[in-house]
């Protein structure tokens, strides 16, 4: 059976099924009980599964994610909403120094599977420091998983992925996306593997990769430039940011020999560079142009008037896939 | 739906009120003495501050609803607590608003028209005058707390006569940074005042939820610091509270952290429907008729003969020009550049930071082009 | 240089005992009744316990002054505090110890030769006991004391009746976690025990330059939860104190503050010197003859009859026997593996970490046959 | 003058000297009043310039570093010591979302002029979360500067342009270096800018990048290949992690047309992916091969029985320069 639904319907889809399916399932954060959410990502999960299973918390995100580890430590499986993705920072230290290393150090004695939704990402005319795109951090420590998905199929499939992994997962929701489409989603659960690229539209003359919010873009200006110059861009949606999935990464390069990555974080030491970096370690010999990277500036991401110029635009896409191609 | 009973009510209750301090009853009777302390000309600037600014956070409201601003985050209902307070400083000392404190910030120096280019997402809708210590709005929740435990320091350090004055919400005192923020200040005895506005909720979670404690100034004790609890729609008691621990940390006796008990009479941010989590229309209603700052304010004025309708009137009339003012200036302010978000990353230039500039320049050129 | 004054020695002093909870008086003798509540084969196994774990520490420290262990951090002088404490656990309950706290995690099921393995830096030195829930050393200040919330609060959840302990120190009182975690503990009314040893020194930083208050057990008001101060070199308050703390828990009463007052003898760890910031001779000299943990339950022991010194002498070498054969089974104990460090970062295998297995795996070839 | 100090000398010296000479620095830190700091760093500071100025903390890094926030927007120059990398989580908040931000959404009214001081790496058979190289955190966050010695000499007159920077400095000392060797030190006050790699050996081969403790490995195994194969490695000191010294990183590599990152921090997301990108950028056609990475591998920083073997050794370098010489 299908329906049709946003993103964050079919997050809150996800959510509803893993609760009614398994007992140890427990959804935490702030606003996300009676309020169901500040994006209504957990709207009616209040009413339907109780305030043991469905917590509003204490404003404090160590004090959060910290109890999440305990509880998972202790046969609960925790899905804590973080509210913005900068303000997951005082949770930082339980994050990397616990939730990432505890299956290492006890040597599998001990997991913790947890998942920790949070939107990110900016284009929603947020004040400052709710449009941060950080998942960096991330991808820069080992026993953890990022994954961002870029439509509500993807999105189901993927949270349900995450709360059954043992391990913990960050799990980024693009804001802008929440409502921006509807789309066919089945009404029963279903997975997406964790660690999988998407090749989203097969080309040959270039590949780009992208993921989140930054999907569509990307596919808005692989139509335009082939509308306008007849080429034709592969478009991969990474979907899981850590670990990358390699071999889409690379299988693609070696096809088109020529690629542009797209994210909203900042350029510098942002996940373009890690792409790069596999595309160096595995197919330099293909390529026929540097990988482009277009991308959120070395700025901090600015004040909404001006943030539709920070993030990638189909035009800055365009001009990258014109000078890589023109190299 | 279950909507939790408003704990500020609670707060309000016989039981609590003897450890909140009050001097301007709500029916408007003055029920500790006042003589010497505050004079009418302070009552009628008190009272035209209060007018001045509510009629802003209807105005923001307004210009949110009309799609010219973006999200805001409305105070009414606690004009007393942020007004009282900011009149109790003194123009040198620093000042860590929210971003729910614009009329702490306003009447510390800030301009109407930054607030307003603030939430219109301007690159400049965060400086202050010039001179001026009103620092932006904090949006990370009690981060800024320990910002004014530095700045006292440093002006304890320097032998400099001013405080520092951190506001911050009820929700805020769960996180961390609050403890760390009240310790410190307690080792290094700092003029710092931790003013929390307890408006009884943290977007939609009731104090309740946030902590067991019954109340939030009675954590002052677990830093051997001093503590205070004062009714928050009750502009003298507020202000004489904040003298007094001005007073307090000028003469080196250290930090207080006040609680100050309010309530927000609309919703959390424009972005918020406060009908999901709490009986908005009967609690909003209760607060505005029983315990409304401005009210309260007004009945005394009247009583004394120092007010009356034809005045308020006036000022009204004069407060909406001054805002009209402001808001015109805001919306003819240059528009934000896009080319400006590569400035003042650094102090100084740096290569890949110019050259992104750049980038979008040509970018920028190209649109106008076509 | 200024050597700050011992302010273990404040809390010992008259004005604060009356807070602080003591059953065993230093110099022997029983201060309040523990009939039917402590008989002689307990007082024995908590004094054998002492001895063998002081050894243990000695021994330790010895080890890594031989070369054998890298830097380790003694806990002798606490050992009332830890056993006591852990004497009260039951064997599923959740144990949160610190890099001190290896008193207490053996007693509670932790197995010494893991302890040697775990300051050898062996991959395999944070594994329990199976089936236990004695949790690795908490390396990162008070972050295991929210964890401790957590695992409480799932035993409430699911039923169980188990406890929750975490243990820190009195530097750990400062941060952030420790405010966060007894508010979460306050409003879920997690059964969660938070056992700080006071030790007056967080390395050599003082607890009186750790905040402006003068007990840790105070803090307990600011969130509505219960605390205690007990002395933490009396082994039956300790006990009597931790096991009131689990019932209350188990009764679904919350959590409990618990501030024992107690000193270590030696270094912060091996890698410190005491002797920069405290007069490291005297105040170790002071304690271990007024205060000291094993000596008072000793002078107990003796004058009931239940103790000589040719039972010590033969437990002694009992217990040195128990050592040899734990540290001949740590260090017989397979070299770690360094291909072990790519095993368990997830549960399932991830390609980029088994490529990276192969590349050292390929190494570690050559490296043998050069 | 000159004198013979190791690093940790280097780097007291330099904070004697500035707090001699400039009345708004202070140091704070746990443990580095009457101690000296556990690494010795302040040694004699105390003493010397008293408890208002050299200051024992609580323990709380948000506190610290929140604090030494408020002392720079009022007129101070604080200098905080983080015990070690991996305890600055608790403040990483203040430090991404504050202090790197305080100057751009101030339009440069107020400024943080910050430097936090911290050991990092591994090598000295340190505890758990005591070896920790995480720059990549830093160094995606425009606002901050990162800096890291390799040496004595270049650890003063950086620390000393870290404390005159009027943005927050991120400064990273490995800590294996502290006491490893001495250096001719000269006795007064100099400065080496921010932002300035060093060719540490000109050569003609291969380029290996790296910083820290890594770059005496580097020069080890340089040596080494140069004895048995009698190639040339150039070896540059990158010193200032963010912003990368892209001119001296693109030169090298022009010349020698192969390259080779090394560093001890994770492999996915390192610093060496931005590196590899940034030649990906300006010099790919230039590549005679892939640029190779020789770093910490993507597992937490193991315990120290085989930390050895988690961090690059020469063997490996020596490994990596070959592969990429006979690609
Ligand atoms: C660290 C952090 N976590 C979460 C948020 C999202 N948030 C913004 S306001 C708010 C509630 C704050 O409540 P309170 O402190 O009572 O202040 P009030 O809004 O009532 O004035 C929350 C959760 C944030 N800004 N920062
Ligand atoms: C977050 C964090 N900051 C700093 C350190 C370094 N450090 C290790 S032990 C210690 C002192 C702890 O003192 P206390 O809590 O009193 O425990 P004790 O060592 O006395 O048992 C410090 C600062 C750390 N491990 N974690
Ligand atoms: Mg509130
Ligand atoms: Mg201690």
């Amino acid at each position: 059976m299908s329906q049709h639904l946003t993103m964050i319907q079919a997050i809150t889809e996800a959510m509803d099924q893993k609760l009614g399916q398994d007992d140890r399932v427990m959804i935490l954060g702030q606003d996300i009980g009676v309020n169901g959410g500040v994006f209504r990502s957990t709207e009616g999960l209040f009413e339907k599964y109780g305030k043991d299973r469905v917590v509003d918390t204490p404003l404090a995100e160590a004090g959060i994610i910290g109890s999440a580890i305990g509880l998972a430590l202790n046969g609960m499986v925790p899905v804590v909403e973080i509210q913005f993705l900068a303000f997951i920072y005082p949770g930082f230290e339980q994050i990397v120094s616990h939730a990432a290393r505890m299956r290492y150090r006890t040597r599998g004695q001990f997991g913790v599977p947890l998942v920790i939704r949070t939107p990110y990402g900016a284009g929603i005319r947020g004040p400052e420091l709710h449009s941060e795109s950080v998942e960096t951090f991330f991808a820069h420590t080992p026993g953890l998983k990022v994954v961002a998905p870029s439509n509500p199929y993807d999105a189901k499939g993927l949270l349900i992925s995450a709360i059954e992994d043992p391990d913990p997962v960050i799990f980024l929701e693009p804001t802008k996306l929440y409502r921006a489409f509807k789309e066919e989603v089945p009404k029963e659960m279903y997975r997406i593997p964790i660690g999988q690229a998407k090749v989203v539209q097969e080309g040959s003359d270039l590949t780009i990769f992208a993921w989140g919010a930054m999907l569509r873009e990307a596919l808005n200006a692989a139509k335009k430039i082939e509308n306008e110059k007849g080429w034709k861009c592969e478009v991969v949606d990474l979907r899981t940011l850590y670990p990358l999935d390699r071999d889409t990464i690379v299988k693609s390069i070696k096809k088109t020999g020529r690629g542009l990555v797209v994210h909203e974080a900042h350029k510098s030491s942002g996940l373009g560079a890690e792409i790069i970096s596999i595309i160096n370690d595995e197919a330099l010999i293909y390529l026929k142009a540097p990988i482009k990277r277009v991308t959120g500036f070395d700025v901090p991401v600015p004040q909404f008037s001006v943030e539709d110029h920070y993030l990638p635009t189909v035009e800055r896409i365009k001009q990258g896939i014109m000078e890589t191609i023109s190299f | 739906m279950e909507k939790t009973e408003n704990p500020i009510l609670k707060a309000y209750s016989k039981e609590n009120l003897p450890e909140m301090y009050q001097v301007l009853a709500p029916n408007g009777e003055i029920i500790e003495s006042i003589d010497g302390k505050i004079d009418k000309s302070l009552m009628l600037k008190m009272y035209e501050s209060m007018l001045l600014l509510r009629m802003f956070d209807r105005k923001s409201v307004n210009l949110q609803r009309q799609g010219r601003m973006g999200t805001y985050a409305p105070f009414e209902g606690q004009e007393a607590s942020q007004i009282g307070s900011a009149f109790a400083l003194s123009a040198g000392d620093w000042m860590f608003p929210t971003y729910r404190d614009h009329a702490a910030a306003i009447i510390h120096g800030q301009e109407m028209y930054r607030v307003f280019l603030y939430w219109m997402g301007h690159v400049e809708g965060s400086i202050c005058p010039e001179g001026k210590r009103t620092m932006p709005p904090c949006v990370p929740i009690a981060t800024q707390m320990v910002h004014a435990v530095g700045t006292a320091w440093a002006s304890k350090l320097k032998g400099e006569e001013n405080v520092s004055i951190a506001y911050f919400g009820d929700g805020a005192t769960s996180e961390g940074d609050f403890h760390e923020a009240l310790n410190f200040a307690g080792v290094y005895k700092t003029p710092t005042i931790f003013f929390c506005q307890n408006n009884g909720y943290a977007i939609s979670v009731p104090f309740e939820k946030q902590s067991a404690s019954k109340t939030i100034s009675q954590r002052a004790d677990a830093y051997d610091i001093h503590g205070v609890r004062v009714d928050g729609n009750d502009i003298f008691a507020v202000w004489l509270t904040v003298k007094e621990a001005v007073e307090r940390a000028l003469k080196g006796e250290g930090p207080t952290l006040i609680e100050a008990i309010t309530f927000r009479y609309g919703a959390h941010t424009t972005a918020d429907n406060p009908n999901i989590y709490r009986n908005q229309e009967d609690i909003s209603t209760f607060w505005r008729e029983n315990r409304d700052p401005i009210t309260r304010l007004k009945k005394l004025l009247i009583n004394k003969g120092f007010w009356n309708e034809e005045q308020e009137e006036m000022v009204l009339k004069q407060i909406s020009e001054q805002i009209d003012t402001h808001l015109q200036k805001a919306e003819e302010y240059p528009k934000a550049d896009p080319l400006d978000m590569f400035n003042h990353v650094y102090a100084e230039e740096s290569w890949h930071i110019n050259e992104q500039q750049q980038e979008l320049k040509q970018i920028l050129k190209k649109d106008v082009k076509k």
